[in-house]
């Protein structure tokens, strides 16, 4: 038994293979210990070479010594915590700061001057993954089970056929039982000498079951499969087929939305300056990029200081990034903006000076290079729903947009300030008459556009870079979008977002991104000649005027 | 008939501002050419190229001040039509290369050969004549304006509505124009140009009269817009700008007046475009950029809309700018850029044309209010 | 810009013509600090030839046209004798018939499509030959994990197409099926991926092992791979290789998701060589910035200045006609180990590396060449280019046609 | 008690307002007279300080308003409407009543109902947008967001400009009444001499930008005030 | 249908609504060649709306708008409108704000309005008489060069009233001339009108009894979007559903 499995680990197939070879090791014959002292010693000083077939070989034959320290060396090569002495040609294992010799887990007497880590590329870390992976079929975590049957489909090995049904015999989760039958079906789909009967249930069971796995399955038979095997298959894949086809739309519209929440966070803040108070606000991108920025700093600042807040770092980043924005904003519009009221076009010279000001501010404060800002666990991820896959990251996205928006659309139609707001910019010396005080309304609504967009900037900078022209890649879009949805409403906004995003996420799996983003322009260039005033035109004796 | 109407042109400002531009146009060149080197009037080659871009702007600038000045139609993509013509003067430039190109290749350039392209795209026909050329260099652009005007005026699409449509004209351009496969040149653009009519484009003496010609087409598109508005259409425009549907009922029918204008504005941009392009030695698609037309807006914001002259004062008083601050502070000049323009709105706020106008017109600006017209 | 402190008489000036401003600046503003950094040390070993160096810094700030106007201003107001700078491609293309028409000298350092040698100008950065191909050779190979299926991702412009066009050229000539072969262009600045690394994992998804060698450009990079990121694409399940992503990119990303993705550069900041070691330590000392990092295009201005150095001494003269003469043969050492050497074809010789992504932001080189690949101007796998050959020594063309025998026909 | 001594104000260079004298005291109405173009609005425009004087002064309960913004105004309870009605056009009828809640403290913030007695229209399209109203319910409405902030001032332009005879006559009927209150002082602009005469406590009549007759109803004889606004 | 054809204006059942909001619900109304009519009717009852559909600005939603007995105006625009001969004077005074008060009239003045037309127009000698005449009646010769956004109200109401008669249209449509004038101003308005009346129809809305009086021609009232009563002035002011709605007690 051994030895067929060392026959079979040796082959160019090798690392589930040897996992298997692992498992039905571990079962079925218990080396003597010091049979399993003497190859792993061999194995190791393998490790000293820092060349990555030597490590190959040394993990291959570490994952069948049966040694005790198996699972703890080749775990520790995967955490990158092995190291090497290559002029005592010792490996050790770290464990904190501290060192542990691997054959034996005892602490050196003094650390090797020549330390080093043992090295890993790509092949390396595959075969580790499978040597780690073999254990999991048995795994006491139902979670770590269905990875393993997840990779066996990948795999369709035959030899992992025994392992399969012993742990699908023992299975009890529903779940990962299925999984099992599922892996068992795509190695009896392949296996040459299973019946055709057999083959066809496989068939069916894989139908069933679904997905793009499937179909690659369903369509990559043998080309010496018998005629009924292959026409049903040929079937089934017809049947998944459609199926995807229908996932698919359903996963475009989830792209399509998930785009239009990161437009929608672009423009919220441009539908206050510009769609609310008519300021042709070239700056509002310099003021998403400003709150991309502070959570950059706050990251900083949390690493540096209290780096167990990480997970909190953007919840921190919200509202200081709407504060520093917003800042910046009631700043501007005290300083600026304000001697242009009733003279819209020139806020547009005078914003654009803006922006290129605060661009090179932030150029000369932060460099010109792009800024790390990581993403906190609970947007890491993501997770399925049938055929179709949702990242954590955007879910959260399309959630903070649509609050932001409902946040916005309450402060406008609902509070005392909000209808100040709109009287304001609708005719401002007459909302003076009224006691309005103006400036101070001013500032605020400009402060709240430019808060928002800053506000906009934390979501991005989960899915762009952080650099000073980050604003720059948006503020078209955002006037896209604004101008699309009907200038001065809200709600043309959101919708006006969503379709663009919607769209473009059609086009592009036919079109191409270049070529469909182009077509989203001649379409916005199109539908306003329908509709020369936006999805949501305002209407109305004023407005036509 | 066409004489009394360009005659209409030489407004005060503009006689003045022709006078000198003519002036500049005869000496720059003669001061280049004939004067030696160590002269101190001597205008080096360089400076004869940068001027000459400068004008080339400075057209831009006069096309897009008629259609936005007069009319109100903020255009953010009359950098395509800039450009369009521009690509079509490269394409004589570069047909005229013939088999000095890398490839030696007799008909096609060389970004064809080497993405193995085996015959002329129909769109490059005709290219190798220059007076097919200079026809479309003014046909191409003055077709996109009427179709995209045509459209766009009789769907009555107006203010920040069309502006935006602009944009978007010329970003879904500049992404096409990207693509390799439009047999453009791509992201590269058309380069390497090596003489225009026969005479080497690197000569001084080339040098020298395209420069000439560039500021004469500013004068005359000068006088030509100056005509325009100082006709009975030229105060439709204005009516049209102020209060678009109260001109209709008076019975003018707004969108060919629009449509006119815009044209005509195109083509004037399609030649700036054209004598850029030889000056510059390059055209690629970055010229489509919405930032480069939302520039050209600047310009005319600094020198003052709706005043012609201060479109060209504007564009030069820019570029000169942006020159001398990229090099003199390289790593502060758009601190230097931005605030010019900012401290431009706040303390000229018509611009340094406008400004200057009304100070000789001593007539101070209305005092004291902010928002002298309440918002409608 | 000019530091007036000494006259012209005692300095020689050398012109940085980089984008501090605009998308490039990302790039581009290292390269100038580099450039900087170089003169600094070398003018406290004494300048070249008895006189100081002077750097004169300008900002052609992303746009193309100024790139041209910028060089013209450098060779003609400032007079300097050599200038070093360029990123993009285009910016190149931009300023050759400046450099030409004033017969100056131009270093350019960045890995580009090829297809080009001027007399005028000395490519320090790579050819295709010398990072496309060898990558993919490594990707083919049981160690790279013999990949049998490929995605073909580029940022659609002019570096990207041309690259790919070589080597699907090459893929096909190694047998690869044209179904195995998936392309793909995305705008300049292309943010949303969610589309394409979905499609990329179904490609990859058919049972064959998938790569990616991306030529996606610039900004582009980081959204990218935080979608890879996200979308729990591994590089043990898709590698991406990628020829545009450097130490400097990495650092605005949060690596951890991306371990062992790749990139091919002919130079890595954690290359083990002593020379690697104290330029990195000077480097950061002279940014007063323990964090800033190398990359290869900084490389290849190290390389490409100091062999201008060589070239102005062994001339005798900082005259650029004479050390553009003077410059072909010159050796200057890498920072990898090797001497790289400038040869006729004004391209160099460079060692090409591939590099796993680490958790750390570095790179781990996997692989990398025996020896030093020399550059090649004119691709061998496209039927316009394979019969040209450029030498400025002996045949003086940047063209030769080794058909017809004549130069530029 | 409003005093305005010696105002005159400028539109750039064009003097518009010279010297000019008028007050208005509460419970009196003070009605301002004058062809078109003599400064009539511009006094009001310096009065609620929407436009700069350049001499003189405007003294309200016992404070010269010097430069003091509109909305400071406002505050101190001088309620504007303006001539062309200012609505805002966007806002429902509702709101734009209740943008006169600024300057009151939170337990006034309602819509008296002698609004909507006054101008039953406004009932009716409370959800109506304030721009799509016809010109006359346009006047209505302004004239009743006026009254929301309860002022000790009212100043009207025009007020009767397209409103319809019966309403013409319910808002003679308000002033009368609000009068009556005897806390409120207004000052009329009126060119419909009839509505004013019938109003009027004391007159001033402006030509060219200055006072040519001024005093009580008893003072001035309405048929010469009519004779002069003829010319 | 005879009653069409020889109309000049013939509007039948006409019916527009705002977002549900009917503003006219089939108003009837016929106009003669030359005749000079006066409309009156409360606030918001409709009579604006009237205009807007005539000249184009609105469309209604059903009913038919013919013009001189056969031309079909709701499928025209504005312009065309204009073109054949129907001027406007607006409620609101809407003049070119940044053009001098001579440019606004030079603008109005009757004449081909086609692009190249304009493009090489001069003023002829005629033209010029006619303008200084137009400014003479507006009363504005003094300053006739000055930007229109620089008058005050009433004198916007009277250049409005100039570029109207500067268009020589057949039919003028003038809603709400005299607001804003004096009441010897509105007298004199009055014999303008009447005077224009000679050759030209007229239909007007005011508000001001005395003026409409002083018209002295047939009024209709409208109300709530159609026709309340029609007749004579002293017929419609005793009409007691007249008194009710509009005049008031
Ligand atoms: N914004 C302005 N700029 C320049 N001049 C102005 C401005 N507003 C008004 N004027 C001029 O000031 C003078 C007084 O105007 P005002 O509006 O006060 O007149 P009015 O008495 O209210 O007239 P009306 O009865 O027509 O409303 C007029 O001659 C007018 O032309
Ligand atoms: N665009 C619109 N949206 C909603 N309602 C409108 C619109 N236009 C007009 N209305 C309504 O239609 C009705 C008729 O308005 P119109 O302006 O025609 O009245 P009018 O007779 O001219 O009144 P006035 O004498 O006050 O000028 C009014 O109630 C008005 O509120
Ligand atoms: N040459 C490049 N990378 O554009
Ligand atoms: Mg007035
Ligand atoms: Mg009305």
């Amino acid at each position: 038994m051994l030895h067929s499995a060392r026959r079979l680990a040796a082959r160019a197939f090798a690392p589930l293979l040897l996992t298997f070879g692992l498992v039905l090791a571990v079962l079925a014959w218990l080396p003597s210990a010091a049979m399993a002292q003497a190859s792993i010693d061999a194995a190791l000083e393998k490790l000293t070479t820092d060349s990555y077939s030597d490590t190959i070989d040394a993990v291959q034959a570490i994952a069948v010594s049966g040694h005790p320290r198996a699972a703890v060396i080749i775990q520790a090569l995967q955490g990158g915590q092995l190291a090497f002495s290559a002029a005592e040609k010792k490996v050790y294992v770290r464990v904190g700061n501290d060192l542990q010799e691997a054959g034996s887990g005892t602490a050196p007497a003094t650390a090797p001057a020549d330390l080093a880590d043992v090295r890993a590329n790509n092949r390396v870390r595959g075969i580790v993954s499978a040597a780690m992976g073999s254990l999991t079929l048995l795994n006491p975590d139902p979670a770590r089970r269905l990875e393993a049957a997840a990779s066996v489909l990948k795999s369709r090995d035959a030899a992992a056929l025994p392992a399969l049904d012993q742990a699908l015999a023992r299975e009890t989760d529903p779940a990962v039982k299925a999984a099992f039958a599922a892996a068992r079906a795509a190695i009896v789909l392949n296996k040459t000498d299973a019946s055709d009967n057999e083959r066809v249930a496989a068939i069916d069971l894989i139908r069933k079951r679904g997905g793009q796995d499937a179909l690659g399955l369903l369509r990559g038979l043998p080309a010496d499969t018998p005629k009924r095997v292959k026409d049903a298959a040929e079937a089934g894949a017809k049947v998944v087929e459609t199926q995807l086809a229908l996932w698919s739309g359903a996963q475009n519209v989830w792209y399509g939305l998930s785009l239009g929440s990161v437009l929608l966070l672009a423009a919220i803040g441009l539908a206050i300056t510009f769609g609310v108070m008519g300021i042709i606000n070239m700056a509002h991108g310099e003021m998403v990029m400003i709150g991309a920025y502070t959570t950059f700093v706050v990251q900083e600042v949390i690493r540096a200081h209290a780096p167990g807040l990480f997970d909190w770092s953007l919840t921190i980043a919200i509202p200081l990034a709407f504060l520093t924005s917003g800042l910046v904003g009631v700043i501007l519009e005290r300083t600026v903006i304000r001697w242009l009221y009733g003279r819209p076009l020139e806020t547009l010279l005078a914003t654009w000076g803006i922006s290129l000001i605060l661009m090179q501010a932030v150029r000369t404060q932060f460099g010109a290079n792009n800024r790390e800002v990581g993403a906190p666990s609970f947007m890491s991820g993501s997770f399925d729903i049938g055929h179709m896959s949702i990242t954590w990251g955007r879910l959260w996205i399309i959630v903070f947009a649509l609050a932001v928006f409902a946040a916005l659309i309450l402060v406008l139609k609902r509070t005392p300030l909000g209808l100040q707001m709109r009287a304001v910019t609708q005719n401002r010396s007459m909302a003076s008459a009224m006691g309005i005080r103006t400036p101070f309304v001013d500032a605020l609504t400009f402060g709240l556009g430019c808060g928002i967009a800053g506000i906009a900037g934390v979501a991005l900078s989960q899915i762009d870079n952080v650099s000073p022209n980050l604003g720059q890649s948006y503020i078209i879009d955002s006037f896209m979008v604004v101008v699309f949805g009907g200038v001065g409403n809200l709600w043309g906004t959101l919708v006006g977002a969503m379709t663009l995003g919607v769209i473009n996420k059609f086009l592009e799996p036919y079109a191409g991104a270049v070529l469909g983003k182009i077509l989203v322009l001649v379409f916005i260039i199109l539908f306003i000649q329908k509709r020369p005033r936006g999805l949501f035109a305002l209407k109305g004796r004023s407005v036509e005027a | 008939m066409i004489t009394s109407f360009l005659l209409k042109g030489f407004d005060r400002r503009v006689t003045f501002a022709v006078l000198i531009l003519a002036v500049i146009a005869v000496a720059v060149p003669c001061f280049n050419l004939y004067l030696p080197q160590n002269h101190p009037l001597h205008v080096p080659t360089y400076l004869v190229q940068l001027w000459g871009k400068y004008a080339a702007y400075a057209m831009l600038a006069v096309a897009l001040d008629l259609v936005w000045g007069y009319c109100g139609i903020l255009s953010l993509g009359h950098g395509a039509f800039f450009a369009l013509g521009g690509y079509a003067m490269g394409m004589y430039l570069m047909r005229q290369i013939g088999t000095r190109g890398v490839y030696a290749h007799p008909i096609l350039p060389d970004f064809m050969v080497f993405l193995n392209w085996k015959e002329l795209p129909v769109t490059w026909y005709g290219f190798d004549w220059f007076g097919y050329a200079a026809f479309m260099v003014m046909f191409v652009p003055g077709l996109l304006a009427f179709v995209f005007g045509w459209f766009a005026f009789r769907s009555r699409v107006t203010g920040v509505y069309l502006s935006i449509i602009t944009q978007a004209m010329t970003y879904a351009l500049l992404l096409a124009f990207f693509r390799n496969d439009m047999g453009f040149g791509g992201n590269n653009g058309l380069t390497d140009f090596k003489d225009i009519l026969g005479y080497n484009i690197q000569a001084d003496t080339t040098r020298a009269g395209l420069f000439f010609l560039t500021v004469l087409a500013v004068i005359l598109s000068l006088i030509l817009a100056s005509a325009i508005v100082n006709s009975k259409l030229g105060k439709v425009l204005l009516a049209i700008r102020d209060a678009e549907s109260r001109t209709r009922f008076i019975g003018y029918r707004v969108e060919n007046f629009k449509v006119f204008v815009f044209t005509v504005s195109a083509c004037m941009a399609g030649i700036a475009g054209a004598l850029y392009v030889p000056q510059v030695g390059i055209i690629n698609p970055s010229e489509f950029s919405p930032a480069n037309s939302i520039e050209a807006v600047i310009w005319v914001a600094v020198g003052g809309r709706g005043t012609l002259v201060g479109a060209v004062v504007g564009a030069v008083a820019v570029n000169w700018g942006k020159t001398w601050f990229t090099g003199a502070f390289p790593a502060y000049w758009l601190f230097a850029l931005g605030a010019l323009f900012v401290l431009v709105t706040l303390f000229l706020p018509k611009g340094i044309i406008g400004t200057l106008s009304s100070l000789m017109a001593r007539r101070p600006a209305p005092a004291g209010t902010l928002n002298p017209k309440p918002a409608e | 810009a000019t530091s007036a402190a000494l006259s012209a008489q005692e300095t020689i000036k050398v012109g940085i013509l980089h984008s501090l401003s605009g998308t490039m600046a990302i790039s581009e503003t290292t390269l100038k600090d580099t450039m900087l950094f170089l003169i600094d040390e070398q003018n406290k070993k004494g300048g070249v030839l008895g006189k100081k160096l002077e750097a004169v810094v300008v900002d052609p700030a992303s746009n193309w046209p100024l790139f041209a106007e910028k060089a013209r201003e450098l060779i003609t107001k400032d007079k300097v004798s050599a200038v070093f700078g360029c990123w993009t491609s285009v910016s190149r293309k931009s300023v050759l018939p400046v450099f030409k028409e004033l017969n100056s000298i131009l270093f350019y350092p960045v890995q580009y499509e090829g297809e080009e040698s001027e007399r005028n100008v000395f490519y320090t950065g790579a050819a295709p030959n010398q990072q496309a191909i060898p990558a993919v050779d490594y990707l083919m190979s049981k160690d790279g994990g013999e990949v049998k299926r490929w995605v073909l991702a580029g940022t659609d412009y002019v570096y990207p197409r041309t690259t790919n066009k070589i080597l699907e050229a090459y893929l096909k000539s190694k047998g690869v099926a044209e179904a195995d072969i998936m392309i793909n262009y995305t705008p300049f600045g292309h943010s949303d991926w969610q589309t394409i690394v979905s499609d990329i994992k179904k490609f990859g998804s058919a049972g064959k092992k998938t790569a990616v060698v991306s030529t996606i450009n610039g900004d582009a990079n980081v959204p990218f791979y935080k979608e890879l990121g996200n979308q729990g694409i591994k590089a043990t399940d898709i590698p991406v290789v990628a020829f545009s992503v450097g130490e400097e990119e990495l650092a605005g990303i949060d690596t951890k998701p991306l371990l062992g993705h790749l990139a091919a550069w002919n130079y890595f900041q954690s290359v083990k060589n002593p020379a690697n070691e104290a330029f990195i330590a000077k480097w950061k000392e002279f940014t007063k910035n323990p964090k800033r990092v190398t990359n290869d295009p900084m490389e290849a201005h190290v390389i490409g200045f100091a062999m201008w150095v060589k070239a102005v001494e062994k001339a005798g003269t900082a005259d650029p006609d004479k050390v553009i003469d003077a410059l072909p043969g010159i050796e200057a050492p890498n920072l990898t180990g090797g001497i790289s050497k400038m040869l006729p074809n004004h391209h160099i010789t460079k060692p090409v590396l591939i590099g796993e992504i680490k958790a750390d932001g570095q790179f781990d080189v996997v692989w990398q060449t025996k020896g030093l690949v020399p550059g090649d101007a004119w691709t061998d796998f496209l039927p316009g280019s394979k019969d040209l050959e450029a030498d400025w020594v002996t045949l003086k063309c940047g063209n030769y046609n080794t058909v017809t025998k004549k130069c530029g026909a | 008690m409003l005093t305005v001594s010696n105002i005159d104000l400028f539109y750039g260079a064009a003097q518009a307002l010279r010297s000019v004298s008028v007050s208005a005291k509460a419970g009196e109405i003070s009605c301002v007279l004058g062809r078109n173009g003599v400064g009539k609005t511009s006094l009001l425009r310096a009065i609620t300080g929407h436009q700069p004087i350049t001499k003189g002064s405007i003294v309200w309960e016992g404070q010269d308003l010097g430069r003091m913004p509109p909305y400071e105004r406002a505050r101190r309870g001088i309620a504007f409407v303006p001539q062309g009605r200012e609505i805002f056009p966007l806002l429902t009828v509702r709101e734009n009543l209740e943008t006169g809640y600024a300057c009151l403290p939170r337990s006034e913030r309602y819509v008296p109902d002698e609004i909507y007695d006054l101008f039953p229209v406004l009932k009716d399209m409370l959800w109506r947008r304030g721009g799509d109203l016809s010109g006359g319910q346009q006047q209505q409405l302004a004239i009743g967001r006026a009254l929301v902030t309860r002022p000790r001032l009212l100043v009207l332009d025009e007020p009767t400009e397209g409103i319809q005879p019966s309403i013409i006559k319910d808002i003679g009927r308000a002033l009368e009444y609000l009068r009556s209150k005897g806390t409120m002082a207004i000052l009329l602009v009126e060119q419909y001499f009839d509505f004013a005469k019938e109003l009027a406590d004391s007159y001033a009549v402006l030509d060219r930008g200055e006072v040519v007759i001024a005093g009580t109803k008893d003072e001035v004889d309405p048929e010469q005030v009519r004779a002069k606004i003829a010319v | 249908m005879d009653l069409a054809k020889n109309s000049l204006l013939y509007l039948d059942g006409v019916a527009v609504s705002f977002d549900g909001y009917k503003a006219l619900r089939g108003l009837s109304m016929v106009i003669a060649p030359g005749e000079m009519r006066a409309i009156i009717g409360p606030n918001g009852a409709g009579k604006t709306t009237m205009m807007d559909v005539i000249t184009g600005k609105t469309r209604p939603d059903e009913g038919e708008v013919l013009f001189a007995g056969s031309t079909d105006l709701t499928q025209m625009d504005e312009a065309a409108i204009a073109s054949l001969g129907i001027g406007r004077k607006f409620q609101k005074p809407t003049v070119f704000e940044s053009q001098t008060v001579r440019d606004n009239l030079v603008l109005a003045l009757q004449g081909d309005r086609g692009t190249f037309a304009t493009l090489f127009h001069r003023l002829t000698g005629k033209e010029a008489t006619r303008l200084d005449e137009l400014l003479e009646t507006i009363k504005l010769q003094d300053r006739q060069n000055e930007l229109a956004r620089n008058l005050s109200h009433g004198q916007k109401q009277w250049l409005e009233i100039g570029m109207l008669l500067a268009q020589e249209p057949k039919l003028l449509l003038v809603d709400e001339p005299v607001a804003g004038m004096t009441d010897a101003e509105t007298m004199e308005t009055a014999h303008l009108l009447r005077k224009i009346n000679e050759t030209k129809s007229v239909v007007v809305v005011e508000h001001d009894m005395h003026f409409v009086r002083e018209l002295g021609v047939k009024v209709t009232v409208l109300h709530e979007g159609a026709v309340l009563s029609e007749g004579s002035i002293d017929h419609v002011a005793n009409d007691p559903r007249v008194i009710e709605v509009y005049l008031g007690r």
